[in-house]
């Protein structure tokens, strides 16, 4: 786990990190698998972030709907409307194309923040952890073990089921995405932590710190001037691989019924939606969304993958 | 040891305790019970004097002190949506639940160290990055729908598997078992590889990253260079060091099995537990979640136990602390 | 640290029939134009570099250079342990006149540990941590003798007991993380030993033991070594090391071979200008005055920008013109092969 | 393919094996909460429940009350005395005969305090033996529609009951787990066979049942189990694993009736779904007008009224499936009248003029609460009726919950604006009155979350209990449904249709209660 960390010492970390990221380019070059997972990711983060501009209708405002075009078939004319639909419509006549655009965007958003805040939480806490030492630590990794024996599903029915209770009911259409964060990313901090301190521990051994600290600088310069730059790799790679489970998670919370509301309804609600439809023989509200959820996770899973390779000197 | 032991037994009580006190926090804002035990005709003075006899009216802190102080010995009261004793209910459920996840964590550990150092030995090999990105599209698709679809093709389509229940149990060491015949087999299929799925992709990746730090390390170099013949080198020296990590994540992942059983369940309707906790929360049947939450508690504190004491047994270097 | 003799007889009696025979003229290793090379995306390197040297049965060969020198990747590439996509690309390894750099599967295998012993540089990491040392020795003596599994488990101890572990019996259950260094490294010894082999490389043996345990390993391998008459290659970047081991040093600059002779002469009267400045930069051990220590200016080239001609031109105060654009040839210098244009040459002052 | 030619093989066998020996294999949403037949006044107990108890009365297949224990029944002389002559020679499963104490017994069990169904005895003051066959029920007042309160009360045999300390109906709130929740003793035409909660419950035919002559009674073994995922209940049907489903979703209709061997069966049931609008408060708690109350303005509500379009959500949610309806009754009921049923046409840009006109010109915003698990499609019905709310110029905040947490909001009346469903079992007026239209008190209007009172409404409800003269009394009702849908009370939608799903070859017609009996069922082919 921790050995993926990569040998490089801050004193010529300048000189070495051009080399470094040169190298990475060129093992991205010469990876066509991460070549193509790149450029799908970065399509559907392009669709999700100008879907206003792409999409032809506005899904997430009930007015704008027809119902009447319910059900139309992908290329088929709404019976309200008479307006086409690309990949059809779902079951309130919302257009799929411009639903899972506006979906993607919410779930990538859900999926970003919640390894952001995992990450922000996990490095700070695993850095202290494992700078510091001690019953610091001790009290750290105990909160650590006890949520990672807790499944992410569970934190986040918890989560969600006070955050119902607690916040205004005129709020709560917003802050569902918020809820939802804030619990996907409490689930996954752990792992974060974890990796960090290990490093930590081992850096915080090290000359240069050692030195630094003889110097006088204090010890939040140290965590983050010195010992930071250091874990960027795993860190990165654990981010990668927790972007796609944050994303499943959230599908799954959905299908709980704790994800997403229906009015604007994220990627893994839409599948949720559309699963219903299986058997009734509108295969396109469940196609649709689930090859674009599976294009984003698998996307994301594989970079992750091949940062994990390329990050790690040994294996090259 | 002993003394280890029981530090950690006391941990894992204070976690219960805080985990159960969380959930009781938590109840009140899952919905009101009562609306589901009494019927449309109630009238507001019923609805009250049963509220008052439930003990909802209660603080929270007191409802969660009567519940420990029942627990501990043993009574967890009866279900607010059947009237049946709950340590009766999960009993009977139990072993539907276990069983399940047994077979898919068999089924993940099995596959995940077969197929993880297969792809960690021949890393380059076609097959193998084949295997990877096959087993990514397990883990780039909800459990949900991944059970959803095989119902669809295995029961629905081709008509070759149940798509529901336990089928025919038998008896089996003394609990009812799917494992010992054929309809039982044949059920359990589909949910055992819904739920072992993810996980084994799981466990395969661990493996193969862990095989590949292992391979690289001087005691297999200097076993190759002893002459040991790759079969050795692989399985004898290279995955019994590849055995700590694996351990602790499948240790922490039987937590992620107990709760994907309760999506599985729902799809499957797999009698088990997962099924009675969904059941519970839509009824808010408090004394079910309550002694839901307390299991799967204890259950990650006995895993979690376990799993540090295999340390021990796989890895000579822990024994001394 | 005393050895019973018996014991030491017993295991040296027994020769396995596989076990090459040396004639006199045939040297039991012999390495012939070695090159290694590792395609990388900025190019082809090499580590080892067109590297011939003879290494004669129970004779100690000193392999001495800076690191990166190709002193590790050279021995790696005697026993095929050369890591991908590292490769031999052209030359021979021959051990009692059979090749052994194209073998594969089983026959290589016969090789490792059977014929060539290996010792590496860190104790610490070189022990499988999760098996008893009794079950590697007894594994790895198995794997070589055609023995069953009650006797290799009394070879086992035997090892143990030869390379000075005290009460061998009991310890052959314990875990390597119960053994100081020191010891350890003598498990690794007698695991280099137990398959019998002709040759043991050792691959920095004591660099990362502790000053006070260093002589008596070095002192242990060639006590051993020389009983049963294994040759050694012993790969060192320490000068002293060399004095007090080796009967012949090799000396590697760049992946190529500057100068092979016997320890005295090439210690006392090196004739590689590169040798020279290594000598100079060393303490000498009979001496504790450290004056005098002359640092060769510069440093060895990467792999990726060696030069043409001889690879230490830039750095030799006695560069000619030749030695910017041809390799130099083997040349015979008192009892040494030099690869030097000026090394025959009266020493002069540089010119141009 | 494959699978298509296994059912027919199925399908074949079928019919070649008649009557005899038949196994019907059930499965619904949900299981059966208890087998104790007072303790839950809910559907799918009183389903199961019916199988193998029978009461005094019962519904048939198309609703209608006909005999059951009782042979006849009728008030006596004095208004508030029913008599109920008990059919001879009934024996329980366990073999003991059938007596009026066993009836008087029941009926006393089932007005305690415990009991969930004492509710429905309300207005019963007393029951009494007059002889072995013969009972009597004295209502305070004169009380018409006691029959209707009769149909889902069951007879327990009285020494069984009490030799196994089951006196008392099941009472979860103190511990109660008591023998008759789990082994029953009725008179119906199936006996317990096996029962695993949650799981599967096995009934087999009775062969001493009084009337296997009177009902087809082709079924030999019942087989129910609870599929609670929709999806997968389908499944198991379209696989052939079971041969009969209630709760078909609304969309898989057409898959089941087009697969080979399968049909559905549909007719209106007895529910229908609607919206109230908090209008008797003087600020709503989750609006963007302060000080005042859109709901109050009558305008708004004719408004609102008129934006759904009903025959859309009926066309695209409901897949056919519903009955667009201006009244939240349905036709079954005493009182319905086409005309009160007539829908108000949809028209999104008049009632866009028209809260504008109320003082809205902006439109205004609300927050609807919404279950998402109580109804046929509950939740997208509300999302389509934000959508037709949106375009009339109000912006409706959609917050669909689990109706454990729902219904609670209706009965606190902390809610502005909700979606509710209502069956009426009684099939008759004054039972909607009392519980949506009377001015909520302890007693009544215990689901009118609306806020709404009228004092001379109130009276005219109150007065329906003991009114004997037919026509008087619906000269009430109907008075009564004038004043609330000129206030536009509710904005009803829709009544639901049951949908059921089986094997061909079953001849069972939809019952509007949801409650298949199925000692009616017959394979017809």
């Amino acid at each position: 786990m921790s050995s993926v960390q990569p040998t490089l010492k801050p004193s010529i970390s300048s000189r070495l990190r051009g080399v470094w990221e040169s190298d990475i380019a060129w093992s991205f070059r010469h990876s066509p698998v991460a070549m193509i997972a790149a450029f799908v990711f970065l399509a559907l983060i392009l669709a999700a972030l100008f879907a206003p501009w792409i999409a032809p209708y506005t899904p997430f405002d009930p007015a704008s709907l027809n119902l009447m075009d319910g059900f139309t078939p992908p290329m088929g004319e709404g019976m309200g409307s008479g307006s086409v639909y690309w990949l059809g419509t779902d079951d309130q006549g919302r257009d799929v194309f411009s639903t899972i655009l506006y979906g993607m965007r919410l779930s990538l958003f859900i999926g970003l923040s919640a390894v952001a805040f995992a990450a922000v939480l996990g490095v700070t806490l695993g850095l202290i952890a494992g700078y510091v030492g001690g019953w610091v630590d001790a009290l750290i990794m105990r909160v650590a073990d006890i949520q990672l024996t807790f499944p992410s599903i569970m934190v986040a029915l918890l989560i969600f089921g006070i955050a119902r209770g607690l916040i205004p009911a005129e709020y709560r259409d917003q802050m569902a995405v918020w809820v939802l964060i804030l619990s996907i990313g409490l689930s996954e901090w752990v792992q974060f932590a974890r990796t960090v301190r290990g490093s930590a521990m081992v850096e915080s051994k090290k000359d240069y710190v050692q030195a630094a600290r003889l110097i006088g600088r204090k010890p939040r310069q140290i965590l983050f001037r010195h010992l930071l730059p250091n874990v960027m790799g795993p860190v990165s790679v654990i981010a990668t691989i927790y972007l796609a489970l944050a994303i499943i998670t959230e599908a799954t919370l959905s299908f709980l019924g704790v994800g997403a509301p229906p009015t604007r309804p994220s990627l893994g609600t839409l599948i949720s939606i559309g699963q219903d439809y299986l058997f009734s023989g509108e295969w396109w509200i469940l196609l649709f969304p689930s090859m674009t959820l599976l294009a984003l996770a698998l996307s994301v899973n594989l970079l992750g993958d091949w940062l994990r390779d390329a990050l790690n000197p040994k294996l090259q | 040891m002993i003394a280890y032991i029981i530090r950690r037994v006391l941990q894992g009580v204070l976690v219960l305790a805080v985990v159960g006190f969380v959930a009781f926090a938590m109840f009140r804002f899952m919905g009101n019970p009562i609306e589901n035990m009494l019927g449309q005709e109630a009238t507001r003075l019923d609805r009250a004097a049963l509220a008052e006899r439930l003990g909802l009216n209660d603080p929270v802190p007191i409802q969660y002190l009567k519940f420990i102080g029942n627990a501990a010995q043993g009574e967890f009261g009866v279900s607010y949506r059947n009237g049946l004793p709950v340590s009766e209910m999960i009993v009977q459920r139990l072993p539907a639940t276990l069983e399940l996840a047994f077979v898919s964590a068999v089924i993940a550990v099995v596959f995940g160290i077969v197929l993880g150092v297969f792809v960690a030995i021949r890393r380059n090999g076609i097959v193998a990055n084949i295997v990877m990105s096959a087993t990514l599209v397990g883990v780039s698709l909800p459990t949900f729908l991944i059970g959803v679809l095989l119902i669809w093709i295995f029961a629905v389509e081709l008509g070759w598997l149940p798509s529901f229940g336990r089928g025919e149990t038998g008896t089996l060491f003394g609990w009812q078992s799917s494992l010992v015949t054929v309809s039982g087999l044949k059920s359990l299929v589909l949910p055992a590889i819904t739920l072992g799925l993810y996980q084994m992709t799981l466990v395969m990746r661990l493996v193969r990253s862990e095989m590949l730090e292992v391979l690289r390390t001087d005691y297999i170099r200097f076993a190759r260079a002893r002459g040991l013949p790759d079969k050795t080198v692989h399985f004898k020296h290279a995955l019994k060091n590849t055995l700590v990590p694996v351990i602790t994540i499948i240790g922490l992942q039987v937590g992620q099995i107990a709760a994907f059983a309760i999506v599985t369940e729902t799809v499957f309707q797999w009698p088990g537990v997962g099924l009675l906790f969904i059941n519970s929360i839509q009824f808010v049947d408090i004394p079910v979640m309550a002694a839901y939450l307390l299991l799967v508690g204890v259950l990650f504190v006995s895993i979690n136990l376990v799993v540090d004491l295999l340390y021990a047994v796989v890895d000579p270097r822990l024994r001394l602390q | 640290m005393s050895i019973p003799n018996a014991s030491s007889a017993s295991a040296t009696g027994v020769q396995p029939v596989s076990r090459p025979s040396s004639s006199h003229d045939e040297p039991l290793l012999a390495v012939e134009d070695l090159v290694v090379e590792i395609p990388t995306r900025r190019g082809l390197l090499r580590p080892v570099d067109g590297v011939s040297f003879e290494l004669n049965a129970g004779e100690i060969l000193g392999v001495v250079g800076e690191s990166g020198a190709g002193k590790s990747i050279t021995g790696a590439a005697i026993i095929g342990l050369l890591e991908r996509p590292a490769r031999i690309a052209s030359g021979s390894v021959r051990l009692a006149g059979k090749r052994i750099d194209n073998l594969t599967g089983d026959d290589l295998r016969r090789v490792r540990g059977g014929e060539i012993g290996t010792v590496f540089q860190d104790p610490s990491t070189s022990l499988n941590p999760l098996q008893r040392i009794g079950d590697q020795l007894a594994e790895t003596a198995r794997q070589h003798l055609d023995i069953s599994r009650a006797e290799s488990r009394d070879r086992a101890l035997l090892a143990l007991q030869e390379v000075g572990i005290p009460a061998a019996a009991e310890r052959l259950d314990a875990y390597p993380h119960e053994f100081s260094g020191g010891m350890r490294q003598r498990v690794v010894i007698a695991l280099a030993l137990i398959g019998e082999p002709v040759l043991v490389i050792a691959d920095e043996p004591t660099t990362a033991l502790d000053v006070s345990v260093q002589a008596q390993v070095l002192t242990l391998l060639k006590r051993l070594c020389l009983e049963r008459g294994t040759g050694v290659m012993m790969i060192t970047h320490d000068m002293g090391v060399i004095a007090e081991t080796t009967d012949r040093v090799a000396v590697m600059y760049a992946g190529r071979v500057a100068e092979i002779g016997p320890t005295p002469s090439v210690l006392v009267n090196a004739a590689h200008p590169y040798t020279r400045g290594l000598m100079a930069s060393t303490p000498n051990p009979a001496s504790d005055v450290a004056e005098g220590l002359v640092q060769i200016p510069g440093a060895m080239p990467g792999l990726l920008s060696i030069p043409a001609g001889c690879a230490f031109h830039p750095r030799c105060d006695r560069a000619v013109p030749d030695c910017k654009q041809k390799r130099p040839p083997r040349e015979t210098i008192n009892d040494s092969d030099v690869w030097c244009w000026v090394a025959s040459q009266p020493q002069q002052a540089r010119h141009d | 393919m494959k699978r298509t030619l296994v059912a027919a093989a199925v399908a074949a066998l079928t019919v070649g094996s008649v009557a005899h020996a038949e196994t019907l294999r059930w499965a619904r949403a949900g299981d059966s909460l208890t087998l104790d037949p007072h303790a839950q006044n809910e559907g799918p107990t009183h389903t199961l429940a019916h199988q193998m108890y029978e009461g005094l009365l019962q519904r048939d297949m198309s609703g209608e009350i006909i005999p059951a224990l009782a042979t006849d029944w009728a008030v006596t002389d004095d208004p508030t005395v029913w008599r109920f002559n008990l059919r001879e020679g009934v024996t329980f499963h366990g073999g003991q005969e059938l007596t009026a104490d066993d009836v008087v017994f029941s009926f006393q069990r089932a007005k305690m305090p415990t009991s969930a169904m004492k509710e429905l005895l309300a207005s019963v003051a007393e029951i009494r033996k007059v002889d072995d066959l013969t009972v009597e029920i004295v209502t305070e007042g004169p009380n018409p529609l006691l029959p209707a309160n009769l149909t889902n009360l069951f007879v327990m045999d009285e020494g069984w009951t009490l030799e196994n300390d089951s006196a008392e109906p099941q009472d979860i709130a103190n511990g109660g787990d008591n023998y008759v929740a789990k082994n029953t003793n009725g008179t119906g035409a199936f006996v317990l066979e096996s029962r695993v909660v949650d799981e599967r419950t096995v009934l087999t035919a009775n062969p001493d049942y009084w009337g296997k002559d009177d009902f087809p009674m082709e079924i030999t073994e019942l087989v129910y189990t609870p599929i609670q995922s929709a999806a997968t209940r389908v499944a198991a049907l379209l696989s052939g694993e079971v041969d009969f489903i209630q709760d078909v979703p609304v969309q898989d209709l057409d898959r089941v009736a087009q697969a080979d061997g399968l049909m559905v069966a549909t007719a209106a049931q007895n529910r229908v779904i609607f919206f109230g609008m908090n209008q008797g408060a003087d600020d709503l708690e989750n609006d963007n007008i302060d000080g005042e109350n859109p709901f109050a303005k009558l305008e708004v509500r004719q408004a609102m009224n008129m934006a759904i379009d009903r025959e859309a959500i009926k066309r695209v949610v409901m897949r056919d499936q519903s009955d667009p309806t201006g009244v939240i009754m349905p036709p079954f009921v005493n009182g319905w009248t086409e005309a009160l049923d007539a829908t108000p046409e949809g028209d999104a840009a008049m009632a866009k003029e028209m809260i504008a006109a109320a003082g809205y010109p902006d439109g205004f915003t609300i927050q609807l609460d919404c279950p998402n698990d109580r109804y046929i499609n509950d939740e997208a019905i509300c999302q389509a009726v934000v959508g037709m709310l949106g375009r009339a110029g109000i912006t409706v905040n959609l917050d669909a919950k689990p109706k454990a947490q729902h219904f609670p909001l209706i009965q606190n009346r902390t809610t502005d604006f909700y979606m509710l469903g209502w069956g009426v079992p009684t099939f008759d007026s004054e039972y909607v009155f009392n519980f949506l239209v009377h001015s909520s008190s302890d007693e009544r209007g215990t689901w009118n979350g609306t806020g709404y009172s009228n004092t001379d409404v109130d009276e005219k409800i109150v007065s329906l209990a003991s009114e004997t003269d037919a026509d008087v009394r619906n000269g009430t009702i109907n008075e009564i449904w004038e004043q609330v849908q000129s206030d536009v009370l509710y904005l009803p939608v829709h009544n639901q249709v049951l949908n059921w799903g089986m094997s061909d070859g079953i001849d069972f017609p939809v019952q509007p209660e949801d409650q298949p009996h199925f000692k009616f069922l017959s394979y017809s082919k």
